[in-house]
């Protein structure tokens, strides 16, 4: 019963306790935070595999019932991202212990504690069914992210504060949005606004409304052209945060979206130029993420500006306005956050390794690093869209909704994108293939960081194998009847 | 004629995968090539327990996955598939006799890794020809050029990161560029993409749409190699000759042609393709790819380029067949499949033996090599004259259907082009024979005494060579599924 | 004219919030120095609480703290101005304030490592090392 | 950029006042805003949680999550500081150091200082770039500092009656502090208040709040239901939720007062804490 919010406490109580502990037996803050993710993953499971059973849970926070308490809604989509953001930050915190206590060194506890925050804030993000309690955990999971990601080598706090300064407009945005809609119907839980706004008249200031959180909402998850701060934040920071923030900032952002049209304003009549705006600038994001991509030499700067992309091809799929699209973007967010887990996952390992992350430094990885590369190829061949990995079949569905719809651009450009892929990875591959590693090159696999890659890389086969499963159970649900 | 739901065309798909965790953890090269020969014994004995039930009309299916409606990732062995995988699956056993010998004798470097690949190779073949949709066959098609890769790549030299970096741009380009939004159109329209659904409906699309997709597969299956998309066959001879022998004289190479066959029988159906006169896009392809392929080869010195773009022609032959649209035609195209592998494969195997003997890759420099490695060279003969077609060889009989069904459906200028493309065909390939038995060497090592490559690298060309002729004689293995199919 | 004239002197409170709030952006945007820019955003946040205060106003009523607490009446709600968005603007301030130490903070570190707090000298010299 | 800026700005400008259309007017009692659950609060709020003060009921019960997360929030901010400006313990700083040995008399200069000398030992520090301490300051600010921190606690715990609550109350308590840095320097209010126990307090603080929501949970409530209060405390129920007010809002005070003065110390002395100002 209390599954739900029993996801979230084990996080927020593991920060609290870390910081206690940095400050008193420093050696405990570690297995605390190990403890609280389990805890967390373990709860979340659970949930799922309620929410499979018995349908949405509903959990009344301090018992006041909506639309005048807070509540969370989980249905199966949200179990599923809660499993996946809880999973993919166990990983990365079991992966990257060596970084976390040495890189971090006396602050490891206080790094704990906001590692917590930010999955604790990004779960309550999903859970959450109320849309001003939503800006809340937005910010609390940004807040801490904006620290993650600013401690780092000389030019992540430059990074981190652009990130800052454009997530916190963003985030306004969001908020004014919200005002918006308290003003014209007195509601901030979703599905006492949803039921006001399907009755009320469609009015301008409703558009408007619409509009401002939108905008908001694309702004936080680097959509192009408000993506300027990603690829800094993400390529100039530590490995572990990138690998902590990558696979869930951007998806989590696009799930809020995905939630808001399907949960508040499914009868609402969204003006005909925000699908087409959204469309055009996702199309634009996939190109401009390719060809930016294309010009890094820093490989977790490329890595970047691939996500800008796949930014790209979420929101196309949201706003396409098909079932199929729709879908395609729903299994997008789980596969996207799968794949960058695993890719960031193993550059992290390698730039442990190898320092800088350019070209030339990449030389024999695959005599080196036999494991590791195999799970970045796999992540890659995941990104490219190679079946049977997950990517494939989050692809098929945009694809598919894209034509259906007649969008042959954005079709082009998720084609396009990844051609670009396979020349990117490829061009990795063929440096850490053909040339010898160096002289002093002493690489070192050890298999508290190769067992959680491998498993995040064989569940991207798993996964892909399951797509169908995961279409009929977790997602074909949740989509309103009246996208066709 | 009903079908059998079982797990078997699973356990066949994944048996030469079984090999890889063998071949990467053996201690010795012995254990690790053992290894490889369990695999392919296993698939043969798996092929072999369900050849009769095939040969008999029936199928066998399996459903792996739901993964997308309509498109499972299922399996179905049915007579053209088995056709395909026993010819694989049977020289996989021969190339791998062979690739010990020329490993060892070249002594390689990162030989755990060639076979590891090779027998993923196989396993993406197979899979490939137990596809029982377009989906599992595009997975296939893509993890077989993955898994090709680092065997093109094998001697990790600037020369091979060129030539990988066109076969994947070729290949992969074109299967993500062409064949996946072709294939996401196909199952738009009709909603599934399996081969027995009895193909797009002639109403479901209107016939620009049908033809810009007929084109789409037609080239995205660039491992057929039609021209233009024949770049990277040539380019990968860099790979080792075994490579070379099985995969780009066979597997790889008849995957594509595989594909294009089953997508026109399947994904399209002849009905369809019939009534809106699309067969002659494709024969028209395969016509000038023949005819272009051959006159290209005449003026190639390098031995294996030669043959390579010989193989180029012949895959047309295929493709031909595919587009004749006939039984005999069918019959034809899914035969040379068997007949010309058996060839081609001799060819490759006879030009890495003398490149391990004496290190010639140029056929100017064989003059006179008969008298030093005349077994090589009686192979090398035999293998030219089924290509030719010439009888008592098995190519004879491929080409004989395939002209059969030129003349039976009346297109007399495809039987014009088959008979000059091959004269053609001897015209490049007689002359290396004539070299290597009728001129003097100029060169001094292949003088002498007889001086063969090692027994390994021997034992198969002959045993190959051995099977055409036999196959003359005796087609009905494979002249029986293929005419199974073609019905 | 005369339509656009009401909606000038009913409304203005929301056209005082989206002057504040443009300039707030106009700074973020165009200020090369992120002292400013920061100064910029907490413009921009402040409009937004303003709008909301705005919203919660109820002509001829009082603040929400019940008057009498012994009353058997029944409250009227006419009495009292909205407190939800006072309380919602509670919380954005203090978020607003949390992000502002944390801007600051980020903004210290960039003045050690890069000596200087303009954007564009920041720049330079991070193509010019 | 400038130009850019400007077009972008007007542009959004245009489109905000063009979705005003709609909105209500000042002070519009019939705005749905001021209708549906707002008027809930207002006739419901005292009745439910004897608390006065709507917003105080709103904001520490109602919406009692929003504000744990906020509490949070502040929690993080001073996380995110510390992790990003506090220099390592190890690294040395820069400047010029001054320390009079008290016995003696006699000065020492060091380039660097690394750790502050035992304040309790021989030797004192001695401020070189910092004018003597005015006496008036010094004793006014002495003088003034336990008023404003009695009054912190007055505001803190009528919150339930008048504007104030946690945050007001924490704030003005950091403001003591602040008023104790400034008038004295910043390794007077570390020896008050050390970096340890202003983390301890913090994490104490947002503890307080969730322990609170936790009696809940183990009342077989649910999470942040005061409901468990009233019942453990044995009074009535909106009694039970005035009280579980009160103790998450002494959470939520201790928890900005901690992160505040945290905060200031690391802002103030560029990540050193015992030097700076």
């Amino acid at each position: 019963m209390h599954d739900v919010v029993l996801t979230l406490l084990p996080l927020l109580l593991g920060a609290f306790l870390a910081t206690l502990a940095g400050w008193t037996r420093s050696v405990l803050a570690y297995p605390v935070g190990a403890i609280a993710l389990l805890t967390s993953f373990g709860f979340a499971v659970k949930l799922l595999c309620s929410v499979l059973a018995h349908g949405t849970a509903t959990y009344l926070l301090g018992g006041w019932s909506p639309p005048w308490g807070i509540v969370f809604v989980v249905d199966t989509f949200s179990a599923g991202m809660l499993v996946l953001i809880s999973a993919s930050a166990l990983f990365t915190f079991l992966a990257f212990r060596a970084e976390i206590l040495d890189h971090f060194a006396e602050k490891s506890a206080a790094f704990v504690a906001l590692f917590m925050l930010t999955v604790a804030g990004h779960m309550g993000i999903v859970a959450t069914g109320d849309l001003f309690n939503l800006y809340v955990l937005i910010e609390v999971a940004a807040l801490s992210g904006y620290a993650l990601l600013g401690f780092g080598t000389g030019r992540s706090p430059l990074a981190s504060l652009n990130y800052l300064c454009i997530g916190s407009v963003g985030a306004s945005f969001y908020l004014l949005g919200v005002g918006y809609l308290y003003m014209l119907t007195g509601s901030l839980n979703m599905a006492d606004l949803a039921r006001i706004i399907a009755a009320s008249p469609v009015t301008v200031s409703m558009h408007g409304a619409v509009g401002v959180i939108l905008l908001g909402l694309w702004v936080k998850m680097a959509l192009f052209p408000f993506h300027g701060w990603l690829p800094g934040a993400y390529g100039m920071t530590s490995p572990v945060s990138a690998t902590l923030m990558a696979p869930l900032t951007t998806k989590v952002m696009v799930y809020v979206v995905i939630r808001i049209l399907i949960s508040v304003l499914p009868g609402a009549s969204i003006p005909d130029a925000i699908p087409a705006v959204a469309v055009t600038l996702a199309t634009a994001a996939i190109f401009v993420g390719s060809v930016m991509a294309f010009r890094q030499t820093d490989q977790r700067r490329m890595l970047a500006y691939i996500l800008v992309a796949e930014v790209g091809y979420m929101v196309g799929g949201v706003f396409i306005g098909n079932r199929t699209a729709m879908t395609g973007a729903m299994l997008h967010v789980f596969a996207d956050s799968l794949m960058t887990l695993t890719l960031f996952m193993a550059v992290g390992s390698i730039a442990r390794q190898r320092g800088e992350m350019t070209l030339g430094n990449l030389s024999g990885l695959f005599r080196t690093m036999p494991f590791t590369m195999a799970a970045f190829v796999l992540g890659a061949m995941s990104m490219i869209g190679v079946p049977p990995l997950f990517g494939f079949f989050s692809k098929w569905y945009l694809l598919s909704g894209a034509l259906a719809s007649g969008q042959y651009v954005f079709m082009a450009g998720l084609l396009v994108s990844s051609l670009v892929n396979v020349v990117l990875f490829f061009r990795l591959f063929e440096t850490a293939f053909f040339d010898a590693p160096g002289e002093s090159v002493r690489d070192i696999e050890h298999w508290s960081r190769v067992t959680p890659l491998a498993i995040v890389a064989v569940l991207l086969i798993v996964a892909g194998l399951s797509s169908g499963l995961i279409v009929d159970r977790l997602i074909a649900g949740i989509i309103p009847a009246s996208l066709i | 004629m009903y079908s059998i739901y079982s797990i078997q065309p699973l356990l066949a798909v994944a048996a030469p995968l079984l090999a890889v965790p063998g071949i990467i953890s053996a201690r010795t090269p012995n254990i690790r090539e053992a290894w490889s020969f369990a695999a392919a014994l296993l698939l043969l004995a798996l092929l072999a327990c369900m050849v009769p039930a095939v040969l008999a009309g029936h199928t066998y299916t399996w459903v792996l996955a739901e993964v997308l409606p309509g498109a499972p990732i299922a399996f179905r062995v049915d007579a053209f598939g088995m056709l395909f995988a026993l010819v694989s699956s049977s020289l996989w056993v021969v190339t791998t006799v062979y690739s010990i010998g020329y490993m060892r004798a070249k002594n390689e470097h990162a030989q755990t890794r060639f076979f590891g690949y090779f027998a993923s190779s196989i396993f993406c073949a197979v899979g490939v020809a137990f596809s029982a949709n377009l989906l599992t066959m595009y997975l296939f098609y893509e993890l077989l050029s993955f898994s090709t890769y680092p065997l093109v790549a094998h001697h990790q030299n600037e020369e091979s990161r060129k030539a990988g970096r066109k076969y994947l741009g070729f290949i992969v380009g074109t299967s993500i560029g062409l064949v996946l939004p072709a294939m996401v159109a196909v199952h738009h329209f009709t909603g599934s993409l399996d081969f027995a659904s009895g193909g797009i409906a002639l109403g479901a699309a209107d016939s620009t749409t049908l033809t810009v997709l007929l084109c789409l597969l037609l080239f995205g299956f660039a491992k057929a190699a039609l021209m233009p998309v024949h770049v990277w066959l040539p380019a990968a001879m860099v790979a080792p000759t075994p490579v070379s022998s099985l995969l780009h004289a066979v597997a790889v190479v008849k995957v594509g042609a595989f594909c294009i066959m089953r997508v026109v029988t399947g994904t399209f159906g002849v009905e369809t393709l019939q009534a809106l006169h699309l067969n002659d896009v494709i024969t028209g392809v395969a016509a000038v790819t023949m005819l272009a392929a051959s006159l290209i080869a005449l003026s190639q010195d390098g031995l294996k380029r030669r043959l390579a773009y010989s193989t180029i022609g012949q895959l047309s032959y295929i493709v031909l067949g595919a587009g004749l649209m006939t039984t005999a035609g069918l019959t034809g195209g899914m035969l040379h499949i068997s007949m010309h592998a058996f060839g081609k494969i001799t060819l490759f195997f006879c030009a890495g033996a003398i490149y391990v003997a004496t290190g010639e890759k140029y056929i100017s420099r064989l003059n006179g090599i008969g008298y030093r490695m005349p077994w090589t060279m009686t192979a090398f003969l035999i293998g030219s004259l089924s290509i030719i077609g010439i009888p008592p060889t098995g190519g004879f009989l491929s080409k004989w259907y395939l002209l059969n069904g030129c003349i039976g459906s009346g297109q007399w200028v495809l039987a014009l082009v088959l008979l000059v493309s091959s004269l053609l065909n001897a015209a490049y390939f007689l002359p290396i024979v004539y070299r290597a038995w009728f001129c003097a060497p100029d060169q001094a090592q292949h003088s002498g005494p007889v001086r063969e490559a090692p027994l390994a690298c021997i034992v198969p060309p002959l045993i190959t060579a051995g099977i055409s002729v036999i196959l003359f004689f005796y087609p009905y293995p494979f002249l029986n599924l293929a005419r199974l199919a073609a019905n | 004219m005369e339509d656009f004239l009401t909606q000038l002197t009913s409304k203005y409170n929301f056209w005082a919030y989206i002057v504040l709030m443009m300039i707030g952006l106009y700074a973020m945007i165009a200020k090369g120095n992120l002292i400013k820019k920061l100064m910029g955003l907490g413009i921009f946040q402040t409009a937004i609480m303003l709008f909301y205060v705005a919203i919660g106003s109820k002509a001829g009523a009082t603040i929400p703290i019940l008057l009498d607490t012994h009353s058997k009446e029944l409250i009227d709600f006419a009495d009292y101005i909205n407190p939800l968005p006072h309380v919602l603007m509670l919380t954005a301030i203090v978020v607003s304030v949390a992000t502002l130490g944390v801007a600051l903070a980020l903004v210290q570190r960039i003045f050690d490592v890069h000596g200087t707090l303009e954007e564009d000298e920041i720049l330079e010299k991070i193509k010019n090392p | 950029m400038k130009k850019a800026a400007l077009v972008a700005v007007l542009l959004a400008g245009a489109f905000l006042i063009l979705s005003m259309e709609n909105f209500s007017s000042w002070g519009d009692i019939e705005s749905p805003a001021s209708r549906h659950i707002s008027r809930y609060f207002i006739e419901k709020s005292y009745e439910d949680t004897h608390t006065p003060n709507f917003v105080t009921a709103v904001l520490a019960d109602y919406r009692g999550f929003d504000t744990m997360l906020e509490t949070v929030v502040v929690f993080t901010a001073a996380l995110a500081c510390f992790l990003i400006v506090r220099l390592p313990s190890d690294v040395c700083k820069p400047g010029l150091f001054y320390y009079r040995h008290a016995s003696t008399g006699l000065v020492v200069r060091r380039r660097q200082a690394c750790a502050l000398p035992d304040e309790g030992g021989a030797f004192e520090r001695v401020d070189s770039d910092w004018p003597p301490h005015d006496v008036v300051v010094t004793t006014t600010c002495r003088m003034i500092i336990p008023f404003i921190q009695l009054y912190a606690l007055y505001v803190l715990a009528h919150g339930h009656y008048s504007p104030g609550g946690g945050f007001q109350g924490g704030v003005i308590f950091a403001a003591s502090y602040v008023l104790l840095a400034v008038s004295h320097d910043l390794r007077t209010l570390v020896n008050q208040l050390t970096e340890r126990f202003t983390h301890l307090l913090a994490a104490a603080g947002v503890l307080v709040y969730f322990g609170t929501g936790l009696l809940g949970l183990a009342k077989g409530a649910n999470f942040l239901d005061y409901d468990a209060v009233a019942d453990i405390m044995g009074v009535s129920l909106a009694s039970g939720h005035s009280l579980g007010i009160l103790f998450v809002e002494t959470g939520v005070a201790m928890t900005v007062t901690a992160a505040l003065v945290i905060i200031f110390k690391l802002l103030s002395s560029r990540g050193a804490v015992t030097e700076g100002l």
